[in-house]
């Protein structure tokens, strides 16, 4: 073990980590504990008090005229104001919205055309009248409750029920899957070759791939997209393809996968090529039977970024693949839920979460090559 | 496919219409592509629209929509690979589309029906006119579907219980929003916020002041940029503005609040207990955001954006909006689809349903499919005046660039010359 | 399930097509220059050949992928950047002239180089902390997920998760957004973050420090489980305490991961527009060269000529981490 | 009392117990060696003594005071590791320093003692250089003035010679010896694998096997006079050829009866109760001789011959199972594979062990 | 022509040469371990045998035939290196296999071949581990058994036990010797840093000295007759003691004049024209006896005594400036520091250099 995990100060590391991850998960926790929140509560309380009992002032609507009934020569509508809420008990009630808490439970309001209102600390409430009562609509009742933490899995429910999410969710992997493995399968040949076959012109070559990491994207976006069109005119088939998208992916996540595998590739000791060179293995033999294992933790560290990405991408897939109902991505397809003008952030929120599902499964998955992926690692004498 | 509405069911739908375009196209084997703003509830109530046209023809149709739609259509249309047909709310945009020769001109023939079929027809034509590539004016949108925006949106049992009056001129409207502040609360609710597209809701207000303080004229040549976006004219449109929106006691929230919150849940405001606020203006489509069981006509509620009574003589001028059906990828489908948008049943059936206004003069009106809506129309059928969203008729740069982001500053402080000033700038340097 | 069939038939026939060029044309090779079981001056001189055309082989599909996918569009970024709005007449440097006297392109120079002052640092600052903190705690595999965790958040969940944190109501009014109901709770007054020029541009840049201090972390935790724990343990004989072990000891050491690190932030920093663009789409000053670009191409009709001159700046700026980048690569290669 | 005293130490990781109590008096200025075979906590020990590993039980005093919880720092120690442990980023005259810049030592002194010590170690041409442009040698040099810098009560060697070459090693060892001579008042302690460091430093050796002491000793008392089985395999290369045997007769003269079968007398005196029981009989490589008379130890078959010039070193088979016999005669023996050979010992040179791998010598 | 030969060979990066022109013949069968400091090309050299660098000038012919364009594995070699090379991810086994399993044959050989060599190597019951849970020794051995398996012509090793301990090392050098002999047609070369290895193993060592060859032989020949004093001083350790020294008398019997004043009569046959030349003085450490009379060589003083049981050190100061004469006397000798001590040597024994190094000895 390390000496320093045994100084007095050991208590201060994990209090300032549990800090850190605290401010990391912060957000993060903000957006779980939202999706699972009421719609209605989320744009006017924060999500924070979600887990405690708040006092809120409510409107409740009694029942139509309709529903009165003749009691003792008097017209009364009852009900109670809690239905449909999880509030617990009804601290304070009001007729108007001008005063919602005028009265306490138990005492009578007088309503404005002589009706007489009184709720229960239980939310009961009865309208008392002593002519007949008309109007459709029923009569607003104010009042103020603690509502106890309550929480739903609607958000998810709606989202998740969304027609054509399942097929999103396959077209996202459709689109993911091949984007992840073929530009790691090509940058695996081309950082072999960058690292261990000797050409000329290969350190010019090295520094092109370098600079390129820079290039930003969305610049590349419409002359790309012409290409496509014409070579899909040349060959009569459509220019917004899975191919399309899967080589643009490649293209785009080329510089880094090669950039990162060319540097574990070239920290693998030479002798191990060399005697599968002595043994007669061929460059391809060499490439496929020992550098391809060997290089596993790279190229998973490589997977996962490259995952995210394809997975997360919106712009990418929205211009080579199209937004129509088969092959538009997960991610699009839950903006699209979002509705013409945006923002209901229930949605939103649900939706946030499950779209990390799976790059979390993917990240938990390959985690542990990860931290090893990235060293230039020594395989030594192993 | 599933339709609505079964065929020959319900008398208050033209029928006929339908099955006469179905004589007359068949497109079997054929596909359609659109690109439309719809997504969502929306784009459900579109696809309940276009199954009719499926229907009919047999056709098979792909609907696609993005969030950044207007970036999406530029990207294709430039590249090569835009759909059929693309609708889109703004006209700015679309000219800008014919400018560089990617619509197809609809051809006299469709001039001529708007003419004949929609009301105030002439002003449809203008609308969907543009110069094409060649420097040539030509018909290349087909309007479809229409919002309006004057409106104000209060909860009438809270004007009960307040003992509020709807205004009937501009004049009574600043009373009462001065009445309301006396009385220690927010008359206003005002949020601007929409992400990447924040400060929209605020040219809206501004476009209902031209309307209300200039005339018709005045406001056509704002919007092509013939009078200076600096012009004392507009600037007091804007100064009108900022009397509601830059007031502290006004707003909910104070002035600083408006820029940052988020225009779908400003409107929540009304129904909070105590009301945050009495008025909101926003267009026909904001229902959307209300409480979930709001009911409209008895929770909630709406009156036309006042004139001023100082001003009698430019009438009733209505805002408003809507999407324009463009054929940017010429194929006998796409040409069918617009004739399919020329059949009563294309609105009715939306029109039965929510959110969709039409000046098309044989639908039948019975076919709204809530009274708000209806009033919606009356208010339409009322106008003395009718002018298109202006920010969408001016070229995008500015009408979803400098426009929004100067009125973000505006109420953000800068004063109404100055942000003009910049918006000014700003279209000149796209000249 | 037709769909499902579709999408792993095709993931299939992408992946397979493509092991099969690499196998496929390595046989060709072997199958026109036989080497096994041929002997002599024949075997030698064909395993000449094919040693010399199988790197290009291998190389062959990134080469071209890279030329189309990067090389041309910056070549035509170029091209475009002297065009005019649709591409098609000869502007020469005007839309570079434009450029220079427009605000708002100097304003989001401006904050683009507060993005590349703050965001590497805080980001490699905080994984580098991260890092070493969680490499002593028995529970430090889980607090690294945890701050992992955001990097698997796509930009519409981020800009969501942050709408909770910078979230603005009128004083006096329940606030939802985290960061105001704290401020409120020591009793100062609610502010509306993203709206406040020059400071807005901060609250943003947290958003990417969150996103990419996980990244950061994971680089730079591999990084310094590689220093010999000997040198830190005879700095503990040497008198050295946590802070001077970690700051003259164990950082140089890595210094070269922390530059790569630092690298590659920096890059994403000038390429990132995501969040201006979900945030503020450049509202309130806080405009940076990426969503600018974004903003002149494909708003309002697009301008390509403006946009790609917006481009090709971008890429200008990179140039000198680019040569820094290549001499390190160069300087590898030597070692080698 | 000064030096280092280990007062039943132990330590174990987890479950597992590494050190099982060792107790051990160091004279102030004394060069002690820890040896024994891989894993049996050399490391561990020197470790403890360091103040890297925690102590699970028992007391360490330092000049008499009670070290347990004192931090490495404070406990007037330095230590130099195997792999050098460099600080790969700082200059040769800033790695020495560190330790006193640690300590806000001023300018002139740590001047001083740095030049001081670049001189002992001949490191003055290199004090500007970083590491990575060293030899190993000078490398291993640098941490050991970075060492010397510290002044140390007590000076802590880890294998400072295992990455070193042959020729660089005997070198360094040498500069150890003179610098062990130089700093008379500072106690060294030296863990190597290697025989001849062990012999040629320590004034004591200590075996360990397993996490316990097996003997300590000067280094030839340990060569001469091994107290079992281990310790006499153990010092010594190639090591003690060991023989089973039975024994014959006691007194103060043993004789034991080899496996193969003759019948040797030892000058090692032993009870009368020993009689009959079996035992190991061991002699040397080097201690045998080849015989050419009738009088004899053994006699085998030369299996291997490995001519080193110097000594030839001769592998017998046929005496005991699958171990041959080795024996190394000095200079060049015309002997040939497959001819047998007689062997003869000096009689005090001979050594016998019973059952339990306890020497019968006192 | 059967075995190896090396034609001039050269070597060049870029503008370095790095083997200038090597000639040497190998007989097939033969055991042949290059020397030599460290950079002078053995790792180079062998290498180009092995076909894994380029051959810059000259022929290499295998069982005659010209190889300098043949790829390694058509060159019937097989290598075994410092680092071991195993392939991390593949069992035992599958390491063993992996050559034949590229060259396709049939899986009843292969199981065959990897079977015979596990079982020489004894290493059968590791045969489903990987790497990784084997120890040094075990995976040089695995590294080994990889290269029988391949049955090659020659078989090339580079410093295969380096990274081993030093038990370790002894044992698995005689391992190699055993191997050797099974595999009496291979011919097998052998790079290596140490001593012991090449005096042991070798029929003939080769020792390199930057990028050339000082001296070919049977090891015995090299240490009794070293060619020049690079070779003398490079085999032996400690290594010869080299005294300056003026040639005062020639003939059948030389006098040299030592610099430290006294004359001493070798028994080795000079010219004339040499007297008056300066000359070095060599005899080896273990060639020294002590003196007790007037008959000594030389005299001086005790500097450092390191007994190691076995034998004793003796570091004598004052006869040669800086470097010490170092003295291997058998057993332990009862010396102490600063006693002037004589020493004697057998005449035949005594060596005389040339002013450029070369031998006078024939
Ligand atoms: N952190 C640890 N956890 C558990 N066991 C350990 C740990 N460190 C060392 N050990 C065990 O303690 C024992 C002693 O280890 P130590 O390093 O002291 O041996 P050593 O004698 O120095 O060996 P070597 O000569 O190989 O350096 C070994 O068996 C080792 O496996
Ligand atoms: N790729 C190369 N480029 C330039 N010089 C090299 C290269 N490889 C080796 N050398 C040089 O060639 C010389 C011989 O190297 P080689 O590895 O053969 O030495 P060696 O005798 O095996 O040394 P060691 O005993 O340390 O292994 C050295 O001086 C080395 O610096
Ligand atoms: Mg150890
Ligand atoms: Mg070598």
């Amino acid at each position: 073990m390390n000496p320093a995990t045994r100084s007095p100060l050991t208590w201060a590391v994990h209090l300032s980590v549990l800090l850190l991850v605290a401010l990391w998960t912060l957000p993060t926790a903000g957006l779980l504990i939202s999706s699972l929140r009421d719609k209605d509560q989320l744009a006017v309380s924060g999500w924070w008090t979600a887990l405690s009992t708040s006092t809120q002032n409510i409107v409740a609507r009694a029942p139509g005229a309709d529903t009165q009934v003749e009691r003792d020569g008097k017209f009364v509508i009852s009900g109670d104001v809690l239905e449909g809420t999880s509030a617990g008990e009804v601290s304070a009630f009001g007729f108007s919205s001008q005063k919602p808490t005028a009265f306490k439970p138990g005492e009578t309001a007088e309503l404005n055309d002589g009706e007489k209102l009184t709720v229960q600390a239980d939310g009961s409430f009865e309208i008392v009248s002593d002519t007949k009562m008309e109007g459709s609509r029923g009569q607003r009742i104010f009042f103020t409750a603690a509502v106890p933490p309550r929480f739903t899995f609607d958000n998810y429910v709606e989202v998740l029920s969304a027609e054509g999410i399942g097929a999103s969710f396959i077209n996202s992997l459709t689109v993911a899957i091949p984007s992840t493995i073929i530009p790691i399968l090509i940058a695996a040949f081309a950082a072999y070759a960058l690292a261990w076959m000797p050409f000329p012109g290969r350190a010019i070559l090295i520094a092109v791939v370098v600079g390129l990491l820079v290039v930003p994207l969305q610049m590349s976006l419409i002359p790309l997209l012409k290409l496509y069109n014409g070579v899909g005119a040349f060959f009569g088939v459509p220019a917004k393809t899975y191919v399309g998208i899967w080589l643009a992916h490649t293209g785009f996540g080329l510089p880094l996968a090669i950039y990162l595998l060319r540097n574990y590739m070239a920290g693998l000791p030479r002798e191990i090529m060399e005697s599968a060179r002595v043994d007669g293995a061929s460059d391809f033999d060499i490439f496929v039977k020992i550098i391809l294992p060997l290089s596993f933790p790279a190229l998973a560290s490589f997977a996962i970024f490259q995952f995210l990405w394809t997975w997360n991408d919106l712009l990418v897939a929205i211009v080579f693949l199209g937004a129509g109902q088969d092959e538009l991505v997960l991610t699009g397809r839950l903006v699209n839920l979002l509705g013409s003008r945006g923002g209901n952030w229930e949605i939103l929120t649900a939706s946030a979460f499950i779209t990390i599902v799976v790059p979390l499964i993917v990240f938990f998955s390959l985690q542990r090559y990860l931290v090893r992926g990235l060293l230039a690692g020594s395989v030594k004498g192993g | 496919a599933d339709l609505k509405f079964k065929p020959g069911e319900d008398s208050k739908f033209n029928w006929a219409s339908f099955e006469e375009f179905k004589k007359g196209h068949d497109l079997k084997g054929q596909t359609l592509t659109i690109f439309g703003p719809w997504r969502g509830e929306d784009e459900a109530l579109f696809k309940s629209v276009y199954a009719y046209f499926v229907e009919a023809t047999g056709v098979e149709l792909k609907y696609s929509s993005s969030e950044n739609y207007e970036q999406q259509i530029v990207i294709d249309t430039q590249a090569g690979s835009p759909s059929d047909i693309s609708i889109l709310p703004q006209p700015g945009l679309i000219g800008d589309l014919a400018s560089k020769g990617y619509l197809t001109p609809l051809g006299d023939d469709t001039q001529k029906w708007l003419l004949d079929n929609y009301a105030a027809g002439q002003s449809w034509v203008d609308l969907s006119t543009y110069k094409g590539k060649d420097g040539n004016a030509a018909l290349y949108a087909f309007p479809y579907k229409i919002d309006v925006k004057s409106l104000v949106w209060y909860s009438p049992e809270n004007f009960e219980d307040a003992g509020y009056e709807v205004p009937k001129t501009m004049e009574e409207l600043k009373a009462l929003t001065e009445k309301i502040a006396a009385d220690g609360q927010k008359p206003w609710c005002i949020g601007l916020g929409s992400g990447g597209a924040t400060g929209w809701p605020a040219t809206d207000w501004v476009e209902d002041m031209m309307l209300r303080t200039q005339p018709a004229d005045v406001y056509d040549k704002w919007v092509k940029n013939e009078i200076p976006f600096n012009d004392p004219a507009v600037v007091g449109a804007i100064d009108e503005f900022g009397w509601f929106a830059k007031n502290d006691k006004f707003v909910d929230g104070g002035a600083a609040a408006v820029a940052s919150s988020d225009f779908r849940d400003s409107p929540k405001g009304l129904f909070a207990s105590p009301p945050k606020c009495y008025l909101h203006h926003q267009a026909s489509f904001i229902p959307s955001f209300f409480p979930e069981g709001t009911v409209i006509g008895e929770d909630a509620d709406f009156f036309y954006m006042p004139p001023y009574d100082s001003k009698k003589d430019l009438g009733n001028p209505v805002l408003g909006a809507g999407t324009l059906a463009m054929i940017t990828k010429d194929t006998p489908a796409a040409r069918a689809f617009i004739e399919f948008l020329k059949t009563p049943i294309a609105h009715e059936v939306w029109m039965a349903q929510t959110s969709f206004l039409t000046p098309y003069k044989s639908v039948n009106v019975d076919a709204y499919g809530n009274p708000p809506l209806k009033k919606q129309g009356e208010i339409l059928l009322n106008a003395t005046t009718f002018r298109f969203d202006g920010s969408d008729l001016m070229p995008g740069k500015i009408g979803a660039g400098a426009f929004w982001t100067g009125m973000v500053d505006f109420v953000g402080g800068k004063s109404a010359s100055d942000v003009a000033d910049s918006v000014q700038k700003a279209w000149d340097a796209i000249k | 399930m037709q769909q499902l069939v579709f999408a792993v038939g095709t993931m299939v026939a992408g992946v397979l097509g493509c092991a099969a060029y690499f196998w496929g044309t390595s046989f060709i090779l072997d199958l026109i220059f036989p080497s096994k079981g041929r002997s002599g001056v024949e075997a030698s001189r064909n395993l000449r050949i094919t040693n010399a055309i199988r790197p290009w082989l291998f190389l062959a599909p990134a080469l071209f992928a890279l030329t189309i996918y990067l090389i041309y569009p910056v070549i035509m970024s170029v091209w475009f950047s002297l065009h005019d709005r649709a591409g098609q007449n000869f502007v020469g440097a005007s839309n570079y002239v434009w450029m220079l006297n427009d605000g708002e392109f100097r304003q989001s120079i401006f904050n683009n180089f507060l993005w590349l002052l703050v965001v590497p640092a805080l980001a490699t600052f905080f994984g580098l902390v991260i890092a070493a903190l969680t490499d002593r705690i028995w529970w430090g595999n889980i607090a690294k997920t945890l701050i992992f965790m955001p990097m698997a958040i796509s930009f519409v969940g981020a800009a969501v998760i942050w709408k909770f944190i910078y979230d603005y109501r009128a004083e006096g009014t329940e606030q939802i957004g985290l960061l105001n109901a704290i401020v409120v709770a020591f009793g100062g007054d609610p502010q509306a973050w993203i709206t406040l020029p020059f400071w807005n541009n901060f609250f943003l840049m947290a958003i990417l420090v969150w996103i990419q201090t996980g990244f950061a972390m994971v680089i730079l935790s591999a990084a310094l489980r590689g220093i010999p724990e000997e040198t830190v343990e005879a700095a503990v004989i040497d008198g050295a305490n946590g802070w001077q072990i970690f700051f003259k000891i164990m950082v140089p050491q890595i210094w070269g991961t922390i530059a790569v690190v630092w690298t590659t932030i920096t890059i994403l920093v000038l390429k990132v527009f995501d969040i201006v663009l979900a945030m503020t789409n450049g509202q309130w000053q806080s405009q940076v060269l990426a969503n600018l670009m974004f903003d002149w191409m494909f708003r309002g009709g697009g301008d390509f000529g403006r946009g790609a001159a917006i481009a090709v700046v971008i890429m200008v700026l990179v140039i000198p981490i680019m040569i820094w980048n290549i001499r390190n690569a160069a300087k590898e290669m030597k070692g080698h | 009392m000064t030096g280092l005293t280990l007062k039943d130490i132990r330590k174990s990781y987890g479950a597992v117990d590494v050190i099982h109590g060792i107790n051990l008096d160091i004279k102030q200025g004394e060069f002690v060696v820890f040896v024994g075979p891989s894993g049996c906590g050399k490391s561990t020990l020197l470790r403890m003594i360091a103040g890297l590993e925690e102590i699970t039980g028992g007391d360490m005093f330092i000049d008499g005071e009670r070290v347990n919880d004192v931090p490495p720092s404070k406990r007037g120690i330095a230590m130099v590791f195997q792999s050098y442990a460099l600080y790969p980023h700082m200059t040769v005259y800033d790695n020495m320093a560190f330790g006193m810049r640690i300590a806000k030592e001023t300018k002139e002194e740590i001047d001083r003692r740095v030049r001081a010590a670049a001189d002992i170690l001949q490191l003055t041409k290199y004090l500007d250089r970083l590491p990575k442009a060293l030899s190993g040698g000078q490398r291993q040099r640098v941490a050991i003035g970075r060492a010397i810098c510290r002044d140390p009560k007590v000076f802590l060697f880890d294998e400072p010679l295992s990455n070193l070459d042959a020729a660089l090693r005997v070198a360094t060892r040498i500069e150890i010896a003179k610098l062990n001579e130089q700093m008379a008042d500072t106690t060294m302690i030296y863990v190597t694998h290697d025989q001849v460091e062990a012999m040629t430093l320590a004034d004591r050796i200590v075996v360990l096997s397993a996490g316990h002491i097996e003997q300590v000793g000067p280094p030839l008392e340990l060569y001469e006079r091994p107290a079992n089985l281990f310790v006499a395999r153990f010092i010594g290369s190639p090591a003690m050829n060991v023989i089973p045997a039975t024994i014959t007769a006691t007194g103060p003269q043993t004789t034991v009866k080899l496996s193969g079968g003759k019948s040797v007398t030892l000058d090692i005196a032993t009870n009368a109760s020993e009689n009959g029981k079996t035992a190991s009989f061991g002699v040397r490589p080097e201690d045998l001789q080849t015989a050419s008379g009738e009088d004899f130890l053994f006699e085998g078959t030369v299996a291997i011959v490995e001519a080193l010039g110097e000594v030839t070193l001769l592998y017998i088979e046929g005496l005991v199972e699958k171990e041959p016999i080795i024996a190394k005669i000095p200079g060049i023996l015309p002997v040939h594979r497959g001819e047998k050979v007689r062997f003869t010992a000096d009689k005090n040179k001979l050594h016998l062990f019973d059952a339990g791998g306890k020497s019968y010598r006192v």
